[in-house]
C-alpha cells in the first residue's frame, strides 16, 4: 500500500561542514539532495524551516540558512546543546555522510509585500540563520532592485561567535547594503562596534519611513528590541519576527508549538508584532 | 439494511459472524473493569459497563506507533496494516471524539496515513448509554447518551434486545452483511429506545458552558490557572485517558543498524513537553500547563476547527489524583 | 462535622491569625462522592473549606517542596513562607524524609498532626455495591451513608479500609508541631501480609503477576508525580542522554521504569500508598512497592520518615551488613 | 566462543561490571596467569562497585544479557574506603527485589574479587556461567528487538 507519508525524510548528503565559532558548537551543514526529483520538490522561501533527521537519534527543527536561489543544496546552521540528542549526533557527522530532511515547513518572510520598501534586519546570536538566507536572496542580482535600502544590525556575544564571517566581510564591502556588526564584548583583535543589539539599534536609528523591520533573536533580545522599534515609528504590522518553540511534527499536529490558537510550525514561525500582540502566550 | 434488532442472547452469535470477515473487538470483563478487546470464540462479552478505562482512540492513534523504519540512514514508510476491523461497544462520547480527531489527522494539507488507514478500515458500532456515570457530562458539550456522531452504527440497549441503526454507508453494509441474524424493529422498540435515551439524559447533570470560548480568551492571565496549578501534580492521567487529546512525540529507537522512528502519545501536562534543548521552557509552571489543556480544548480548537475538544466522558474527572474537575473549571470560567 | 474537624479549623485559623503560618495545605471536600482533595488556605476566612475524615487520603507532602521554590526572575529578596500541613502519620513521615533530604526547611514547616483512623479505598466501596453507582455520601464517625442508584446503603470504614492503612505502623504524625487530639487507629501489629503472601508464590506466579499488572501501565507517571519522594528535577525516565526508558510501548521498558521508580524509594518509601491510589489503571502497585520497606527494615532496622534525624539506610552501612547474597565461587 | 557458535548451540551471554581497583585487576591476573575460564563474559570496567546504578543491571537484562555479574573489592579493601560497603546494601536489596519479581536468582550475581585473586575470578566466572547455563536463555525483561515489532501493532483501546 503506497500512500504519501508526511513523516518521511528525504535523503541528503552532507557536502560541506563549516565550523562557525571558536567554541565549535555552531556548524553550518551544506546538504545536497541525492535525487534531482527531491531537489525540485523541495521549494522553499526565506524564513522557512525544515526537520533535520538522523536515523536513530531523531529529528530537530532548524531554520533554513541557504537562499532559495542556491540550487540543489540546503544549508543549516546548527548549535549543539549538551542535552540535545539530535544536534549532538549531527555534529558528529562527517562530510559525505547521509542524513534526512523533511519540509519545508512554516510560513516565510513576506518579501512580496515588502517589495519597494526599505528593509531593516535586526538579529542577535545564531537566530541570524534565516535572515542570512534572506540577505543572500535579497543581494542576488535578480532581486536587489526590488527593494530599496537594506540595513543589517547583527550582534553576537563575542567576535568568535559571529556567524558567516566570510560573508559578513563580503557584505561589508558592498555599497548596496549597510552592515552594522556588533558584539557584546570585543577582544584584542576586535576593532568593530561593541554593545547589545537593542542599544546599537537605537544608535543607528534606522528610519521607519517606508520600511519593514525583520527581527530575529533570542527571547530576551526580542523583548528589549520591540520598545525602541515602536519608538522609532515602526508600526507593529511592519515589525516582522520569527518565533521559536519545541516542535516534533512540523505539520501542526503534535501540539508542542501551540501558542494561542496558532501553531508556530504551521501558522508561523514568521509573525508580525501586531499578530503576536493578539496571542497572549507569545507576548514578548 | 438500515436498522435491525437482535436478542441479547444472540449477540455472541452475531459477533462471531462478524469475526469471520473482520477482526472484531468488543467489551470484555477484565480484572479491573471492562475493556475493549479483540474477540475470540471464548471471550466473555460484558454489556454492563460505564465505559472502557482507556479511550478507544488508541485503536486509531496508538500509544506508540512505528511511523518509519529502516537500516542505516535510510528510513522508509512502515507497511500499513490491512484488513477490516469492527469495534463494538464504543460509548457515544468516544465515538464523537473520533470525528474530532479526524479534523486533526485527516487535515488535507498533511494527511496522517496511519490514522487514515485505521479509520478507513474500521467500522465503529457505538452502544448508547442507559446509565451514565456521575462524572459524565456529554450533553453539556454537544453530545448525548444516544448520539451517533463518529459512529457507523449505533446500538441501543432495550433490556433484552439491542436495536441497531446504521448511520453511514459503512454501517449499512455491516448490517446488510449480517441481516440474516437481525430482526426488523417494531414501533414498540422505537418507543423503548426513545425512553431509555431520555431517561439516561435526565440523569446527567448539566454543566454551564455558555459563551465559554469567548470568555476563555479573556482569561489568559486569570489567577485561576495558578490556583489549579498549585494543586495539579503534573501527571499525564487526564490527557492520556482523554479521548480527544492527540499531542504526540517522535522518538527513534536504534539497535545496531536497525532504526525505528516511533510516534508516541505525549502530554502538555509534562514540563518536558515544551522544554527546549537550550533549557528554555515557554511553559514553565504547572499552572500554565493546566491552562494550556483547558485553552486548547475549549478555545483554540474552537478557533481553528470550530469544535470543542471535549466529549464529556468524565475520565479526567474520575481519575485525577487530586480531583481537579474540568466541570468545575468550566463553570467557574463561564460564570 | 466531627470534633476533630472543628478543632482542626480552629487551630488553623489561630495559626493564620497569629501569623505563625503563611498558608496551610489541607483537604477540602472533593467534587465526587467519597473524594477529598488538597486545598491551600492562605486566608483565615477560608478555614471552613477544610475537612477531615477517612476520605482525606492524599499525601499532602507532595505539594510542599514546590511552595519553597524561589520565584524565577525575581530579584526581590526572597523570604520562604512558613507552611502548615495537615498531617496523617504518612504525610508527616514524608515531610521528615524530605527534610532529611534537604528538600524542605524544617523550621518553615508546621506539622499539624491529625488522628488518622485509616482511609477508605474507593474501589472497595464500589465493589461492595454490586454494580450500583454512588451518587452521594456522608461520613459520620466511622460509617458512611451512601446514596446509590440502588438506594441508600451504610458502609463502614472497616469494610472499606485501604490495605495500606490496615498495615500502617504510624497512624499519627511523628514529630508533629501541633497535635489535634482524637482517636487514631492503633499501629498495626501484623504488617506486610500481602508481601509475604506474594513471597510465598512461585517465581513463575510472581513474574506472571508482575507482567500482567505492569502491562496495563499507560506511562502517565501519576505514580511518580503523586509521590512526595519523587522530586528529581529530571527523572531518569525523562532523561534523553542516555534514554533509560525506550519510547515504544514496550513491556520491558515499562518494567524498567517501575523497577527504577520503586527502587529509588528504597529506604525512603513511607508506605503512604499514594501511587497505588493514583494509578488510573488500577495496577497492583502496593505489592511491588512494599517489598523494599520490608527488606530495609528487616536487614538494616531502618524505618523511613519516623524522624528528621538519622542517616537514611542507603546512605550508610555497617561493617556487619548481611552479605549472604554474595556469590562464592 | 567461536567453537560454540560454529556448533550452533546457545551460549550464555554475560556482562560483568568489575571495579577498576580489585576485580578488574583480578581478571587481568587470571589472564596473565593463563587461567582457563569460560569466554562468555563481557567485561565493563567501572571505577568502583559503588558506581553501579541498579538501572545498569536492569538495562543489561533488557538488552538480552543472560546473566549479569557485579564484582568489587572485598569489604574493607575499597579504594574509596567504603564505596563497596554502601553498594552492598543497594545490591542486597536489588537482588532480593529482582528475585521477588520472579527473575531467576542466578541471573544477577554479586561478588568480591581482589587484585590478587586471579584464580577466584576464574572460578567465579565458571560458577556464574554454569548457573546461567542451567537457567537457559533469558526471557524475562528482554526487550523486543528493534525491527521485530510489527508495523503499527497496537492493542485495542484498552489492553
Amino acid at each position: 500500500m503506497t500512500q504519501s507519508n508526511p513523516y518521511l525524510p528525504l535523503p541528503v548528503t552532507i557536502e560541506k561542514i563549516t565550523i562557525e565559532n571558536e567554541a565549535k558548537d555552531l556548524k553550518t551543514f551544506r546538504l545536497r539532495f541525492q535525487s534531482d526529483e527531491d531537489a525540485s520538490s523541495f521549494k522553499y522561501e526565506c524564513g522557512q524551516f525544515a526537520m533535520l533527521s538522523i536515523a536513530g537519534a531523531g529529528e530537530s527543527p532548524i531554520g533554513i540558512a541557504s537562499s532559495p536561489l542556491d540550487e540543489g543544496i540546503l544549508e543549516f546552521t546548527v548549535k549543539r546543546y549538551p542535552t540535545g540528542v539530535v544536534t549532538t549526533a549531527l555534529h558528529n557527522f562527517d562530510e559525505g555522510e547521509t542524513i534526512g530532511v523533511r519540509g519545508p515547513y512554516g510560513n516565510a518572510y513576506p518579501l512580496e509585500q515588502m517589495e519597494g520598501s526599505n528593509l531593516v534586519i535586526v538579529s542577535g546570536g545564531f537566530a541570524f540563520t534565516t535572515l542570512r538566507s534572506t540577505i543572500r536572496y535579497l543581494l542576488d542580482d535578480s532581486q536587489r532592485s526590488r527593494f530599496k535600502k537594506i540595513t543589517v544590525i547583527y550582534g553576537a556575544r563575542s567576535p568568535g561567535e559571529l556567524l558567516y564571517k566570510d560573508e559578513l566581510a563580503e557584505w561589508e564591502n558592498r555599497d548596496d547594503i549597510e552592515m552594522v556588526v556588533t558584539v557584546d564584548k570585543g577582544d584584542e583583535g576586535w576593532s568593530g562596534r561593541e554593545g547589545f543589539v537593542p542599544t546599537v539599534l537605537q544608535e543607528v536609528s534606522p528610519s521607519a519611513e517606508n520600511a519593514y523591520v525583520l527581527v530575529c533573536g533570542p527571547p530576551i533580545m526580542l523583548k528589549f528590541t520591540m520598545p525602541p522599534l515602536l519608538e522609532m515609528g515602526f508600526p507593529p504590522s511592519r515589525i516582522i519576527t520569527s518565533l521559536e518553540r519545541k516542535m516534533t511534527c512540523g505539520i501542526g499536529k503534535c501540539g508542542r508549538c501551540n501558542v494561542g490558537s496558532k501553531y508556530v510550525c504551521k501558522d508561523g514561525p514568521v509573525f508580525t508584532y501586531e499578530q503576536l500582540q493578539q496571542i497572549p502566550e507569545a507576548v514578548l | 439494511m438500515k436498522r435491525g434488532k437482535i436478542d441479547k442472547a444472540d449477540l455472541g452469535k452475531l459477533l462471531v459472524a462478524v469475526s469471520e470477515t473482520a477482526q472484531c473487538a468488543g467489551p470484555v470483563a477484565d480484572r479491573v473493569g471492562v475493556k475493549l478487546e479483540m474477540l475470540s470464540a471464548d471471550s466473555a462479552l460484558e454489556l454492563a459497563y460505564d465505559n472502557f478505562a482507556l479511550s478507544p482512540k488508541l485503536w486509531f492513534f496508538p500509544r506508540s506507533e512505528v511511523i518509519a523504519s529502516g537500516t542505516g540512514d535510510a528510513l522508509e514508510t512502515t507497511l500499513l496494516p490491512e484488513g477490516e476491523t469492527v469495534l463494538f461497544g464504543l460509548r457515544p462520547c468516544d465515538a464523537a471524539a473520533l470525528e474530532l480527531l479526524d479534523k486533526i489527522f485527516l487535515d488535507e494539507a498533511y494527511l496522517d496515513p496511519y490514522y487514515k488507514n485505521r479509520r478507513q478500515n474500521t467500522t465503529v458500532v457505538a452502544l448508547a448509554c442507559n446509565e451514565p456515570d456521575a462524572a459524565c457530562f456529554c450533553t453539556s458539550v454537544g453530545g448525548g447518551p444516544g448520539a451517533g456522531a463518529g459512529a457507523d452504527v449505533i446500538a441501543f440497549d432495550l433490556g433484552d434486545a439491542l436495536l441497531f441503526e446504521a448511520l453511514t454507508d459503512k454501517g449499512k453494509a455491516l448490517l446488510t452483511q449480517h441481516e440474516k441474524l437481525l430482526n426488523a424493529p417494531t414501533g414498540d422498540d422505537d418507543a423503548a429506545k426513545t425512553k431509555v435515551i431520555a431517561d439516561a439524559g435526565a440523569k446527567l447533570k448539566p454543566v454551564k458552558t455558555d459563551g465559554l470560548a469567548d470568555k476563555l480568551s479573556g482569561l489568559f492571565d486569570a489567577p485561576v490557572w495558578e490556583v489549579i496549578g498549585e494543586r495539579c501534580v503534573g501527571c499525564g492521567t487526564c490527557t492520556y485517558l482523554c479521548p480527544t487529546c492527540h499531542c504526540f512525540g517522535i522518538y527513534d529507537e536504534k539497535a545496531g543498524e536497525q532504526v525505528q522512528r516511533i510516534r508516541t502519545q505525549d502530554a502538555c501536562m509534562f514540563p518536558q513537553f515544551t522544554l527546549e534543548a537550550s533549557g528554555h521552557n515557554p511553559r514553565d509552571t504547572q499552572g500554565v500547563r493546566a491552562r494550556q489543556r483547558v485553552m486548547h480544548k475549549f478555545s483554540y480548537t474552537v478557533d481553528n476547527v470550530g469544535e470543542t475538544f471535549c466529549v464529556g466522558c468524565g475520565r479526567c474527572v474520575v481519575h485525577c489524583p487530586v480531583n481537579i474537575d474540568i466541570r468545575e473549571i468550566l463553570e467557574e470560567v463561564a460564570a | 462535622m466531627s470534633q476533630v474537624e472543628t478543632k482542626l479549623r480552629e487551630t488553623i485559623k489561630e495559626l493564620l491569625d497569629r501569623g505563625e503560618v503563611d498558608l496551610v495545605v489541607g483537604h477540602e471536600a472533593g467534587s465526587l462522592p467519597l473524594r477529598s482533595r488538597p486545598v491551600f488556605i492562605r486566608d483565615a476566612a477560608d478555614v471552613d473549606r477544610l475537612v477531615w475524615g477517612s476520605t482525606c487520603s492524599n499525601n499532602l507532602a507532595t505539594h510542599l517542596p514546590r511552595l519553597f521554590v524561589r520565584p524565577k526572575n525575581s530579584r526581590a529578596e526572597y523570604a520562604p513562607p512558613t507552611v502548615g500541613i495537615v498531617a496523617k502519620g504518612c504525610d508527616a513521615r514524608s515531610v521528615l524524609g524530605l527534610v532529611k533530604e534537604h528538600q524542605l526547611p524544617r523550621d518553615k514547616v508546621v506539622i499539624i498532626g491529625v488522628p488518622c483512623a485509616g482511609m477508605i479505598d474507593i474501589r472497595k466501596a464500589e465493589e461492595s455495591l454490586d454494580g450500583a453507582r454512588i451518587i452521594a455520601a456522608q461520613e459520620e464517625a466511622g460509617t458512611f451513608k451512601v446514596e446509590t442508584t440502588a438506594g441508600e446503603k451504610v458502609l463502614t470504614l472497616a469494610e472499606m479500609l485501604a490495605d495500606g492503612c490496615a498495615e500502617c505502623s504510624h497512624p499519627t504524625a511523628p514529630e508533629a508541631d501541633v497535635v489535634i487530639e482524637g482517636d487514631a487507629r492503633p499501629a498495626a501489629g501484623e504488617r506486610y501480609l500481602q508481601v509475604e503472601a506474594f513471597e510465598a508464590m512461585t517465581a513463575e506466579e510472581r513474574w506472571d503477576h508482575f507482567t500482567s499488572e505492569i502491562s496495563r501501565c499507560i506511562r502517565c507517571y501519576a505514580c511518580r508525580q503523586v509521590c512526595p519522594n519523587c522530586y528529581c528535577v529530571t527523572c531518569f525516565a525523562d532523561q534523553t542522554k542516555p534514554r533509560w526508558i525506550g519510547a515504544a510501548d514496550e513491556l520491558s521498558d515499562l518494567m524498567a521504569f517501575h523497577i527504577g521508580r520503586i527502587f529509588h524509594q528504597a529506604g525512603r518509601c513511607v508506605e503512604c500508598d499514594a501511587c497505588v491510589r493514583a494509578c488510573p489503571m488500577d495496577i497492583d502497585l502496593r505489592v511491588f512497592t512494599q517489598k523494599l520497606p520490608k527488606d530495609v527494615e528487616a536487614l538494616y532496622g531502618y524505618v523511613a520518615g519516623v524522624s528528621a534525624e538519622g542517616v537514611p539506610a542507603l546512605l550508610t552501612f555497617s561493617e556487619n551488613d548481611d552479605q549472604g547474597f554474595i556469590s562464592e565461587p | 566462543m567461536s567453537e560454540a557458535r560454529e556448533a550452533g548451540g546457545w551460549e550464555p551471554k554475560i556482562v560483568a561490571f568489575l571495579c577498576n581497583w580489585c576485580s578488574y585487576a583480578g581478571a587481568d591476573l587470571a589472564g596473565v596467569s593463563r587461567l582457563q575460564y569460560p569466554t562468555n563474559v563481557r567485561i565493563i570496567r567501572v571505577p568502583c562497585s559503588g558506581r553501579i546504578d541498579p538501572l545498569y543491571i536492569v538495562r543489561a537484562l533488557q538488552e538480552g544479557m543472560d546473566g549479569v555479574l557485579v564484582s568489587g573489592c572485598h569489604p574493607g579493601d575499597c579504594h574509596y574506603i567504603s564505596g563497596n560497603l554502601v553498594a552492598r546494601r543497594k545490591f542486597a536489596l536489588l537482588k532480593s527485589y529482582l528475585d521477588y519479581l520472579g527473575i531467576e536468582p542466578g541471573r544477577v550475581q554479586f561478588s568480591w574479587v581482589s587484585a590478587s585473586e586471579g584464580s577466584r575470578f576464574a572460578a567465579l566466572i565458571e560458577k556464574v556461567v554454569e548457573d546461567v547455563r542451567a537457567l537457559g536463555p533469558a526471557t524475562k525483561m528482554v526487550k523486543t528487538p528493534v525491527g521485530v515489532q510489527a508495523a503499527g501493532a497496537a492493542p485495542v483501546g484498552a489492553k
